[in-house]
């Protein structure tokens, strides 16, 4: 079951510490597949803290893992990076910006490992 | 006098877009076929010559028409003066942008800045245009000052955007920001607009079709039924575009930008 | 030369050159119109006394904003005269009046801004719209309508209105003997001459009883009541009128064009040349006042 | 027998990460190795320690090469490009961005910088209306009433607070904390809230209609809602007397504006309201910049071409158009045929269409480390680390130019000494024709 | 290839030695203007074409953090001017406000080779001189403005004036500045705030002193430096109607004392708004004749685009309300302000019309051309590149009353101009564009064609409209080597850039670092320049000047 959400990305400490250890090192990508979440949402879409949530947009999708986070209900942060660069779209309506914070995904449990 | 036939023979699979503004009836006129086939135009850092990317029938006219899939073409009819261009295809960026007279029908969508900073002429798109139709290029006091631009398909963000005289009309959708910061003109929409339409706005006049999400610094005046959107209908009937009939409708007269001087208008048309 | 047995005397019809307008006024309906139109046309009668002459030219078939509408027309000595007289017409006439809008109707040979001067009564809440001249082909002339708020709502104006040369001062007397059938004849004749365009018949009714000459025994005064047309004192003057003839009308046509003149002064000849009128004749000032002579056998037989 | 280990503290450093450029660094080095950083904040202090890790080796074609065959792999492609792109230059300094900008222009290339996807619809909006704006110091100094808005500096900005802005002390703040309002206004709590005495939620995708209610009010208007963003329109009062009441007023924005809906307008309706405060009290606004060096390269961009970035070189001089010569649409298109990606991970932060493009054409990363970009790269160039291992200038998110020190040696030479090697190479394989491909666009 | 060169048979304007239009062979060599070349010389056959010093610009806005904001504020304005690449050069924009190679083509095709960036905040100084680097063809320093610098307020505050002196040392020898700028002084400071100052005698917020102290002060630190310009000064009260009186006061202040008061036109203003706007052109060059203590530059309107560009702060956030054009304010810490507004002169605007009269006014009305000085205030007044129309507007009185007959119809009436018959010699051009701005520079090497100057050399085809002879030199010499040719750029040279050589004073520097402390946010060690930064450098003595 899928829900609808509006997601926001943006810098963290953590982001920008292990980013020092080079793109492939795991505390990076630990930090940038990490999604908050409101908990009262997560009780919505049948998530716990670890779980692997599927997002998708016009433009792709990627698999992340779900955390508790201070996000009101309806909105989703992430950190900059990989995982969040696939589901942005290329337009820019003319500003050279994509749409980069504020997307509207599509969020749902993934069940496939 | 005849007209002047382009035939875009393509780019040989190149993705890298062609510029071609010598391509206006104010140069090619004055011009014979050798001269056209040698005008410069420019593909990426090369200069190459027109005959190298068009096949050209027709000489010395201010008739042109174009033919060949144009989208990856950018510049035609940039700063035209007089004379009429047929697109018969879509066509790429800025077409018509800067003009101050003639008329160029496009036969397809448009890119983004079709007629940007226009000051005269006609604009037809059969298509859809992209961003910023009629709107400024970054930097600039005003967008369009002058002319008229008819779009049959859909707009894209802010179309008309720092409008200082003049008028679009669209038949489909526009994204957000219509008529951004715009100073004046009117901006008639039949189909959806999308968010703050009108933000900004000093003067001029906003007409919508549609019930939309009026910003919160526009204040509803009054209901009416404003003369001066029949005598636009009207015209625009009289010139073949088709417009809707609203015999005895009324609007919803919304003033604002009250962020910025406030005495322009969004005008909703209530049935 | 006679028509219907009513012998037209060979004489001229003198004209004067004048700047004329034309305005189409609509409204919610075609009354209000009218009334609009009769209250600008009102007190038009003559450029000496009113500054300028008007009337309602007919029944506009077309409008801009394709509502009822009808035309007026008016002339004036000078484009600074009519300038004055149609921002001050317009703005206490039509302005005033419940509904209506304002156009220009004529391809001028000048232009002069009404609108323009007129949208200050909005208080700085006047806005404007300009048409393009895409939408206006033959022309291609841009055109600016001024929207002032008014109490019911929006008055549009035109900003800028066309002038053109024009023809004031064409006219025809009418000769008879019993002063009802004169009138009857004069009313045939206006009836005729209204459908034609590009012409107003300035005076009450399109008639005009006290007609005029130049000069007067009053030092104060330079046009005076036309003695030798005036049936009650014919013999303490030179007169002209036959014995039988107790009463004069004069029918006084101002037009866009003299062609336009001279055709209403055909059809209004042709209408008023019935039993009882004893002659048609003209104004004629012998060449001195206006450069436009209307021969009125030559205008009959065209 | 023992060596004297070579023991050395560098003072003044100015550190590269962040817009904030804090320039009273102490590195401590010893046999050429960074042992210590102080007074940085964690970001700053992992730029200088970590900065030997994942580093990049010079290769083409995955395989291994030198750095000279490297140089010369990469002038062949740019030589022979038609539409090539230059991006990145955000973790470099002043000089390389010189001969970037000389190599786009010999070359007639695109060139385009990270802050065409951070701040770049900031410029734009003050390309539009202007800014009221000011250095860090006079907030130091003066500031009584500091805003953040859609920004996070306690994460992205450490020691924004400290040194500039919330806690410091100045001319005409003694008391630091004590002489200052400290607003966050954002669509979600961070550790920025913490820092400000109040907190205002308001809705995603309505910072635009906020600015503008706030202005409206500001201009003496009454307004027909009861809400604007979630936030009742009380609420927008109360912050417009406080605004108006301030002495000296700084609104800080973040990319929170930039990158969602509106774009650069989120900012034109910011800055028209920090305008029109000026009728009543001071009120500056500017935005939170950098990463790295973004600002000088949008200083250098600007006075070597005039524009600040999104520049195009193909016609024979500088073009400007966002949206046009940006490189997420050059991309998005997929119209360059070839890059020069420097100093940036391109394709670990672009949209996917437009890193997709990039992995399709010829491609040269020059970087110190490894990235998503040097992974799939053509030809791969590794660089000292420009402010630890190549000296420069640095410009701090208010325009003041700082320079950066050497600390530590690099095998590898600087960004713009493999940018002037790349000249002279391209110089040596085709003629210098820009004034043959000039033709400069209509007058108007 | 040789680096002698002589140039035959060209008519020689060297005012500094008398030459008025000689016909006289000049030899040059090494980059320097020799007696007799030595040797083998190329030849520039320069029978009939005339001859001058390289121009020398005495105030222009062409590098600073504030002129490159400007540049990013205004593509639209760059869109009006391409200059395209060319082999060994590089391209660039226009034209209110060029990029900076451009900057430099362009005012060497005009003939000018020595040209003084009028204003940079010390903090920016860094930036200015990496901008003045990439800017070719030409000499050039700049002023380090200081007329609002809160360091000088407080030493100014305890009466300190030996401080001051220190303190400005110490920045013109950390920053490599030029010269001393005061811009509207005190009222900057006021701005911060978001006040103005009125008059000389008004206090400054919380420092408790005036802009006639602040005045007299750095003009007593400028002399006893010994710097080879004079004080550099923006009057207070700028654009302002009836502002000639602050600027006559402000002479008045100084009297005695070398000064140069900077764009005079925007000063000269009587009336008590833009409705009664009238010109004091008169009553300013009354006192300037009277006074050889004074030198100006002129400030001309040209019509057209501008971008003016200035610290006056309040000035700007004015000219925004008055324009509803876009507006650029950065209040720079501790020192100063600037602020960005775009502008348009139009011919038949009253108030543009007379600025551009009063202008004209002021060039024909001071008799003593040696302290008039060419200039627009780069881009305030109008870009440099309409130096020549203005030099066809002072040599010929017939194309000034068909330009009056253009402008509003009140000018006319309201000014001294249409009764001003002079027209300015080709000498008295070379004064006001060469010999002048040099000498008030106090440049020995510059502005002169005698033994020993600077080899930079402009020579022009003589036609009778002048405004064509000079858009276009036939050749330009810079430092001995031909850079221009038929009006084209034809080398690029870096040129160098010159400072004053003042000695550093490091006994201040632990009080200055405990101030940096408080008050700035750089560490001071980060503040001087060193020398390595100036690629290309000449350190001009100071002394006092003859």
């Amino acid at each position: 079951m899928a829900k609808s959400f509006i997601l926001i990305t943006g810098r963290t400490t953590k982001q920008g510490r292990t980013i020092h250890l080079g793109k492939q090192a795991k505390d990076y990508i630990d930090e940038v597949s990490a999604l908050e979440m409101n908990p009262a949402d997560m009780e919505a879409l049948q998530v716990k803290e670890g779980d692997r949530v599927r997002l998708r947009t016009d433009h792709g999708s990627s698999v992340v893992r779900c955390k508790k986070g201070t996000v009101p209900p309806g909105l989703l942060f992430i950190a900059y990076g990989q995982f969040v660069n696939a589901l942005v779209g290329p337009d820019t309506q003319g500003t050279g910006m994509p749409n980069t914070k504020g997307i509207e995904v599509e969020v749902e449990k993934d069940d496939s490992g | 006098m005849g007209e002047i036939i382009l035939t875009f023979k393509g780019m040989g699979g190149s993705t890298v877009p062609l510029e071609a503004d010598p391509i206006t009836p104010d140069l090619l006129q004055l011009k014979v076929r050798a001269e056209i086939e040698r005008l410069p135009l420019y593909h990426g850092n090369e200069q190459l010559l027109l005959g190298d990317f068009f096949s050209v029938k027709g000489e010395r006219s201010n008739q042109i028409r174009l033919r060949g899939d144009l989208s990856q073409v950018k510049n035609i009819g940039v700063g035209m003066q007089t004379g009429r261009i047929v697109i018969e295809s879509s066509i790429g960026m800025h077409v018509g942008a800067r003009m101050t007279g003639g008329e160029i029908q496009v036969h397809g969508n448009a890119g983004d800045w079709a007629g940007a900073e226009m000051t005269g002429g006609l604009l037809w798109i059969n298509g859809s245009a992209g961003n910023r139709a009629g709107s400024a290029y970054r930097g600039s006091k005003y967008g369009m000052r002058g002319g008229v631009i008819l779009i049959e398909g859909s707009g894209g963000h802010e179309v008309g955007g720092y409008m200082r005289r003049g008028l679009i009309v669209v038949r489909g959708n526009l994204e957000d920001h219509a008529g951004a910061r715009m100073v004046a003109g009117s901006i008639f929409v039949f189909g959806r607009v999308g968010g703050r339409t009108g933000g900004g706005m000093k003067r001029g006049s906003i007409v919508c079709f549609n019930p939309l999400d009026v910003l919160p610094t526009f204040r509803l005046t009054s209901t009416y039924a404003p003369l001066f959107v029949t005598i636009y209908l009207r015209a625009l009937r009289s010139r073949g575009f088709s417009v809707p009939e609203i015999g005895g409708g009324r609007f919803a007269r919304y003033c604002g930008d009250l962020a910025e001087s406030g005495k322009g208008e969004i005008l909703v048309w209530q049935g | 030369m006679e028509l219907n047995g009513v012998p037209i005397e060979d004489t001229y019809a003198e004209a004067f050159s004048a700047i004329g307008a034309r305005l189409l006024i609509t409204a919610e309906n075609e009354r209000w119109a009218r009334e609009a139109a009769a209250s600008f046309t009102g007190f038009a009668t003559s450029v000496i006394g009113s500054g300028c002459e008007a009337g309602v030219e007919g029944v506009a078939s077309e409008t801009p904003d394709g509502r009822p509408g009808v035309t007026v027309l008016i002339f004036a000595m000078s484009k600074k005269g009519l300038h004055e007289q149609l921002i001050k017409r317009i703005g206490q006439s039509v302005m005033t009046c419940p509904s209506t809008a304002c156009y220009n109707a004529l391809a001028g040979e000048s232009w002069v801004s009404v609108g323009g001067k007129l949208r200050f009564f909005g208080d700085g809440f006047q806005s404007s719209k300009l048409l393009d001249g895409v939408f206006n082909p033959p022309v291609g002339r841009a055109r600016r309508f001024w929207r002032i708020p008014v109490m019911d709502g929006e008055f549009v104006v035109e900003d800028r209105f066309g002038m053109v040369k024009g023809v004031a001062g064409g006219n025809f007397l009418l000769l008879g003997e019993e002063p009802q059938a004169v009138l009857q004849a004069a009313e045939l004749a206006v009836g005729a001459m209204r459908q034609v365009p590009g012409v107003i018949l300035p005076f009450p009714g399109g008639v005009v009883r006290s007609g005029s000459k130049v000069g007067s025994q009053y030092k104060f005064l330079t046009a005076s009541t036309n003695t030798a047309y005036c049936p009650t004192i014919r013999r303490q003057v030179e007169s002209v009128l036959p014995d039988e003839v107790r009463a004069v009308l004069e029918i006084v046509i101002d037009g866009l064009t003299p062609d336009g003149v001279a055709e209403a002064m055909r059809v209004g000849i042709r209408a008023a040349c019935r039993p009882g009128i004893k002659g048609i004749s003209a104004g004629n000032y012998g060449g001195k006042l206006g450069k436009y002579h209307f021969r009125l056998h030559e205008v009959l037989r065209s | 027998m023992t060596v004297a280990k070579e023991m050395r503290v560098v003072k003044d450093v100015t550190c590269p990460f962040c817009g904030v450029t804090c320039d009273d660094l102490e590195v401590h080095v010893e046999d050429g190795k960074i042992r210590d950083v102080k007074n940085a904040c964690v970001l700053g202090k992992d730029t200088f320690l970590h900065h030997l890790e994942g580093l990049a080796t010079p290769r083409i074609d995955g395989k291994p090469a030198s750095i000279e065959a490297c140089i010369e792999a990469a002038a062949d492609i740019l030589a022979r490009a038609k539409y090539p792109l230059i991006y990145g230059l955000d973790s470099t300094e002043l000089h390389a961005h010189r001969k970037a900008i000389e190599l786009a222009d010999l070359i007639g290339a695109n060139i385009d910088h990270t802050s065409s996807v951070c701040h770049a619809p900031s410029l734009q909006a003050v390309q539009t209306v202007g800014i009221p704006s000011c250095t860090v110091g006079e907030v130091k100094n003066r500031a009584d009433l500091v805003i953040f808005w859609g920004a996070n500096p306690a994460e992205a900005h450490p020691r924004h607070a400290t040194r500039y802005s919330v806690t410091v002390k100045g001319m005409f703040t003694p008391q630091g904390r004590k002489d200052r309002t400290v607003i966050h206004i954002d669509v979600r709590r961070t550790p920025t809230s913490r820092m400000a005495d109040t907190f205002i939620q308001i809705k995603p995708h309505s910072d635009y209609e906020v600015f503008s209610t706030l202005t409206a009010l500001v201009n003496g208007h009454d307004l027909d809602v009861s809400e604007v963003g979630g936030v009742p329109l009380q609420e927008w009062r109360d912050l417009v007397e406080v605004m108006k009441g301030a002495k000296f007023g700084i609104l800080y924005w973040g990319m929170g504006l930039t990158m969602t809906r509106g774009k650069y307008l989120n900012v034109v309706a910011l800055l028209r309201l920090c305008q029109e405060l000026n009728r009543f009290t001071k009120f500056l606004g500017a935005p939170l910049r950098g990463h790295g060096n973004v600002v000088g390269m949008a200083q250098v961009l600007t006075w070597q071409t005039g524009f600040p970035f999104a520049v195009n070189m193909s016609r024979g001089y500088p073009r400007f158009n966002p949206g046009e010569f940006s490189v997420a649409d050059l991309l998005g298109r997929g119209e360059v045929d070839a890059a020069l990606i420097i100093a940036a991970d391109a394709i670990g932060n672009f949209p996917a269409k437009a890193a997709q493009h990039l992995k399709s054409i010829p491609l040269i990363a020059v970087d110190p480390k490894e990235s998503e970009t040097t992974k799939v790269a053509q030809v791969v160039i590794p660089a000292a680390q420009a402010a630890v291992a190549a000296e420069g200038v640095a410009y701090r998110m208010d325009h003041i130019p700082l320079p950066l020190k050497k600390v530590v040696d690099s095998p590898y030479p600087s960004d713009r000494e493999i940018l002037d090697r790349i000249i002279a190479r391209v110089l040596a394989k085709r003629p210098d024709d820009g004034a043959k491909r000039a033709a400069p666009l209509p007058r108007g | 290839m040789a680096s002698a060169i002589r140039i035959k048979g060209g008519r020689v304007y060297d005012p500094l030695h008398g030459l008025n239009g000689v016909v006289k062979d000049l030899c040059v060599e090494d980059g320097k203007i020799v007696q007799e070349c030595h040797g083998a010389a190329e030849v520039i056959d320069a029978t009939n074409l005339v001859i001058l010093p390289g121009g020398v610009d005495i105030h222009t806005h062409i590098a600073s953090p504030a002129v490159n904001a400007a540049r990013g504020l205004r593509p639209e304005d760059h869109r009006l001017l391409c200059c395209p690449r060319k082999p060994g050069l590089r391209s660039g924009v226009g034209f209110t406000v060029p990029s900076t190679f451009t900057t430099g083509y362009l005012y060497a095709q005009l003939g000018y080779t020595t040209v003084m960036e009028a204003a940079t905040p010390p903090i920016g100084t860094r930036h200015t001189h990496e901008e003045l680097n990439d800017i070719p063809m030409v000499d050039k320093g700049c002023y380090l403005l200081m007329g609002n610098n809160e360091f000088i307020l407080q030493y100014l505050k305890s009466g300190d004036l030996e401080k001051i002196k220190r303190y400005v040392a110490w920045l013109l020898h950390s920053l490599k500045g030029f010269g001393l700028k005061l811009v509207n002084p005190g009222g900057v400071e006021q701005w911060k705030y978001g006040k103005d100052v009125e008059g000389l005698d008004e206090k400054v917020n919380h420092f408790d002193v005036t802009p006639r102290q602040i005045l007299q002060a750095l003009t007593w630190v400028n002399e006893e430096l010994g710097l080879p310009h004079s004080i550099h000064i923006h009057a207070n009260r700028l654009g302002v109607p009836g502002n000639y009186q602050v600027t006559l006061e402000t002479m008045r202040a100084l009297e005695g004392k070398r000064v140069h008061m900077a764009h005079v036109q925007f000063h000269s203003y009587g009336g008590e708004d833009y409705v009664s706007f009238t010109s004091k052109a008169k009553e300013m060059a009354d006192y300037i004749n009277g006074h050889p203590n004074v030198t100006v530059d002129v400030g001309q309107v040209v019509f057209g685009d501008a971008t003016t560009i200035t610290a006056d702060g309040p000035w700007q956030y004015r000219l925004h309300k008055l324009t509803k054009n876009k507006w650029y304010n950065l209040d720079v810490e501790v020192e100063t302000g600037s602020g960005i507004v775009p502008y348009t002169y139009r011919e038949k605007n009253y108030v543009n019309a007379l600025q551009w009269a009063i202008g004209l006014e002021t060039f024909l009305l001071i008799k003593d051309p040696w302290r008039v000085f060419l200039s627009t205030d780069h881009p305030n007044g109008g870009p440099f590149l309409y130096y020549p129309w203005i030099i066809k507007l002072l040599m010929d009185a017939e194309f000034r009353s068909q330009m009056l007959k253009r402008v509003h119809k009140r000018v006319l009436s309201h000014t001294m101009l249409p009764h001003l018959s002079r027209e300015y010699s080709l000498y008295e051009i070379a004064i006001i564009t060469r010999a002048g701005p040099a000498r008030a520079l106090g440049l020995r090497n510059k502005g002169h064609l005698g033994p020993g100057a600077d080899a930079d050399i402009a020579i022009y085809v003589d036609a009778k409209d002048k405004e064509e002879m000079f858009e276009r030199a036939a050749y330009v010499l810079k430092d001995g080597k031909i850079v221009v040719r038929d009006g084209e750029v034809v080398e690029s040279c870096p040129g160098r850039t010159i400072f004053a050589e003042v000695p550093g004073d490091d006994d201040l520097l632990t009080e200055l670092r405990d101030k940096f402390e408080k008050y700035y946010t750089v560490e001071i060690g980060n503040f001087p320049i060193p020398l390595e930064d100036l690629p290309f450098h000449q350190a001009v003595p100071t002394g006092r000047p003859v």
